[in-house]
């Protein structure tokens, strides 16, 4: 690989989210990583992977990546477009969508996720978006990958709001709670990959990057990490991921930059 | 029937200080002009819903208009904060803000309920904390298998404010692209305020297009390029350098209140807004 | 992902006896070819829902085919009674038809809970004795302003057979005109069986279509005319004639059970089925 | 009024239920006598009255009467068409049909109807087609307007099975029940008018159409009827009317002839 073309963390975080993907399943895309991910994921092994957007847009086949989960090149490319109500209800509620992504500003061992606030939510140190959809993709998706950096900030002993859920407090808790989904199978960190144990569900650190240090992963996380023997290392990103990535990134930013003052 | 009037006296007449008022759109047919005009009339006390309120919104809870938000996601879709509303949230500047948070869920139900005039929704609990901090959500014992689901209170707004592409002269108003949860929310309004781009003789049917039939549009209001810096399919692009600029211009109380005093109260109306940012 | 094949081989893979089928349409697109087919099949004990049970569920009734009904309204509409329908319940003739009985409102809320995957659905109660005669509808307290509601018990058919417009090859599914309660009535299901009038290459976008991705179809048969004496707009006309006729062939035993014989069971398919019935 | 136009019971039934529809309100439609009613108004007194057809049509404008609720052109004619569920959750339910159009089976004196089943319900000695939206309608609708013959047979002492509510017990029964409409506001027969009490919501004789008796009114009657004080007469059948009528049946008659083999 050319250096100019160098994998930064984000880049393999895209590239390593895009490889889960299986073809001609239902993915349930936010903005940012996630739809790089899906995005990516349509031109390497999977062209027929079905994009849903929650702004309703079923099969949509975007050239370049949105900017917001409203563009209308969604609405355009769509097989078709449905209410909100609709998406919520008939399809995720419902159990249709194989993939969701999620990320947050705090996980915590059992993959449980904080995008409410940080301290007390009546008077929060720092107020965050909130919940979105995402509580619903969490509860509803045949199976859930967490995106997000690897810090001792974010990966922490204990959420100050459970705002979606993945294992709870582990082991049989999240069937013991009626949910459908299978939970978070796989967070995907710009250092290594977290999958969980399949009886306490808590999870366990089961691939590095290429070049990553266990210290540097242990640094990062605000537990006591428990590593998978054997560790396997992420196979290396390949030239052909590389390209399709930066080639998406380009078009995108050529199709977004401001147009000159007609 | 449908009137068909200026924006300025649909606001004045339709929404009093006070006002429980939905203005939606999902990234695409956001109803900026009416919340300008919001703010050019002064008005406060407002309960606000959306389920993603946006620049709009922290521009009314930065002015001080809004003592109750409910919501689903509150962010700069794409950039980040909001910061009027995280000051509002973290410091109660200008004053505090009382939340009352759904998930997307929940909240797109509850406007399903109020279109339907029933009092509750019932849909499956995910679990999260969001529900807990919500008097709005309750448990619900399902009476066929014992699970426990969630109710929903439906929302009621006074007053749903959409933008959308067109309308005729009887009040038949049309929108396509992304519609969102906006045929919900005009649904369960006691009132619908309607701008549009342009108000038509006949309304030419379209693949994917919602029509609200005249029946329960109160008012109609032409605002061509009215959901700046969202935008209306077919009539107006995404401005998304706006977006990105609103994270400085909001980030700071003091140039915030002058971008407000210059851009939206030193202007009449959308068409003054839109030349006055397209000169700094 | 969704199969392409004949309807023969689809009723006989998916639907054995003893299935729970809607075969949802109405009065527009009814997917009557289907009927037919499971008659020819010989399949029994079906448990069937529709909102409105007409000429095809008669048939399948007066064969015997069907062990138990959930509709909310029986008729041949325009013209009277359903003869075969009556007699079953009247005189249990050929056998006992169970009765499961809902209005409109009850059946249509039914299916959004069957595709959204919740166990029930909640609306206002009508007061109707319908529901009192019906286990699936229970009683509701509102967790917040006490008022007593109705529940009804989702519908999870086994399959869901419809008729639209025009399928392309992937298995996406196009339906316009009055489209009634097929969108629901196919995501409620675990399989979903669509006769079409035609595949085609590209689906192109229509004003009022509905669209049913292939995600969610099962299979897709092209069956031209697979509505008679129902129709698919832009396709057929509706054969009212033939609507005034079943009255006269439905309303006694012998004649029903020759007609039977002669259109449907001497048939192949839905083309021999329009032939011999054009000769009459 | 010449003899060849002379107004059969059925077009008595059919003008004075027009009459009662007001311009630009939303009335809910059924086959039949409502819709031909409905579609009458609108030639007469009431072109802008909104026709919504449970079939999903809003603001059907058809050129003849259908032959079914879910003929092609109430699709064609209508300001939108929209599902099944949203006819009954956003728009019946909801409270925003000003008129609803029912009948019957049987009637009794509170306007209660029935049209499942005469005799036992799980053994009845004749089986009616069931509720269909009619008890929607009636819990619903802000006014429903009741159409049906008048016979002994139909209207009576008591009921097998009540389909659709109307007064239920009488009194405030409808309202301690919690439905938002008014109830049956009127009765109209090919004899005459009924209209409720004020307090007692019981069904009183209001009118007579010109040429009938008192007499063929009670002896139609199931019950002992109550007879207003004092008794109107409805206004003759006008020739406009009359012709109107007319040539909507023609029309329609036309329309729907059996086209020539092709």
């Amino acid at each position: 690989m050319s250096d100019a073309h160098a994998a930064t963390g984000e880049d393999v975080m895209t590239i390593v989210a895009a490889r889960a993907l299986r073809d001609r399943t239902l993915c349930f895309v936010g903005i940012g990583l996630p739809s790089a991910a899906a995005n990516l994921a349509r031109r390497l092994h999977a062209p027929d992977l079905v994009l849903i957007y929650e702004s309703g847009t079923i099969g949509a086949k975007p050239d370049v990546l949105p900017l917001s989960i409203g563009d209308g090149e969604l609405a355009e490319t769509a097989d078709t477009v449905v209410s909100i109500p609709e998406i919520f209800a008939y399809w995720l509620q419902a159990g249709r969508i194989d993939t969701g992504f999620l990320s947050g500003a705090q996980i915590d061992r059992f993959g449980n996720l904080n995008s409410t606030a940080i301290g007390d939510w009546r008077t929060p140190r720092v107020r965050l978006p909130g919940a979105g959809g995402a509580p619903e993709i969490a509860a509803h998706a045949r199976e859930v990958i967490v995106v997000m950096r690897h810090s001792a900030r974010a990966f922490v002993e204990k959420l100050d709001f459970v705002t979606s859920v993945g294992f709870l407090d582990g082991r049989d808790a999240r069937g013991r709670a009626g949910l459908s989904g299978a939970g978070p199978t796989r967070v995907i960190t710009d250092l290594g990959v977290l999958e969980p144990d399949a009886d306490t569900h808590e999870l366990v650190l089961t691939a590095l990057h290429p070049g990553v240090t266990l210290e540097a992963v242990r640094d990062a996380t605000g537990w006591p990490l428990r590593i998978a023997d054997p560790l396997a290392t992420t196979a290396p990103v390949t030239e052909r991921e590389q390209t399709a990535l930066h080639e998406l990134r380009r078009r995108t930013a050529l199709a977004h930059a401001p147009k000159a003052p007609s | 029937m449908t009137a068909v009037l200026p924006l300025r006296e649909a606001i004045a007449q339709h929404i009093p200080d006070g006002a429980v008022v939905a203005m939606e759109g999902f990234t695409h047919l956001i109803p900026c002009a009416a919340g300008h005009e919001l703010i050019r009339q002064g008005r406060t006390d407002l309960t606000l819903l959306r389920m993603t309120p946006d620049i709009i919104y922290d521009q009314l809870i930065g002015v001080g208009a809004v003592r109750r938000l409910i919501f689903s996601w509150g962010g700069n879709p794409g950039v980040g904060s909001l910061h009027r509303f995280r000051d509002a949230v973290e410091n109660g500047w200008p004053r505090s803000l009382e939340l009352v948070e759904h998930t997307h869920g929940t909240m797109a139900a509850a406007y399903a309920a109020g279109a339907a005039r029933q009092p509750f929704a019932t849909l499956r609990s995910t679990h999260s904390d969001t529900a807990a901090h919500n008097p709005a959500i309750r448990p619900l014992t399902c009476p066929f298998t014992g699970d426990t689901l969630l109710a929903v209170a439906a929302h009621r707004p006074d007053v749903t404010v959409i933008h959308a592409q067109r309308a005729d002269r009887a009040g038949n108003v049309q929108l396509w692209g992304i519609t969102g949860v906006q045929k919900e929310a005009a649904l369960a309004a006691d009132r619908v305020l309607v701008t549009v781009e342009e108000v038509v003789g006949r309304l030419e049917p379209l693949p994917g297009a919602v029509l609200l039939p005249a029946a329960i549009v109160t008012a109609v209001c032409p605002v061509p390029g009215g959901t700046h810096p969202s935008y209306a399919q077919g009539y107006s692009q995404r401005d998304n350098a706006f977006y990105i600029a609103w994270d400085a211009i909001s980030r700071d109380r003091d140039r915030f209140l002058a971008w407000i005093d210059r851009h939206v109260r030193g202007t009449n109306d959308m068409a003054g807004f839109l030349e006055s940012i397209a000169h700094v």
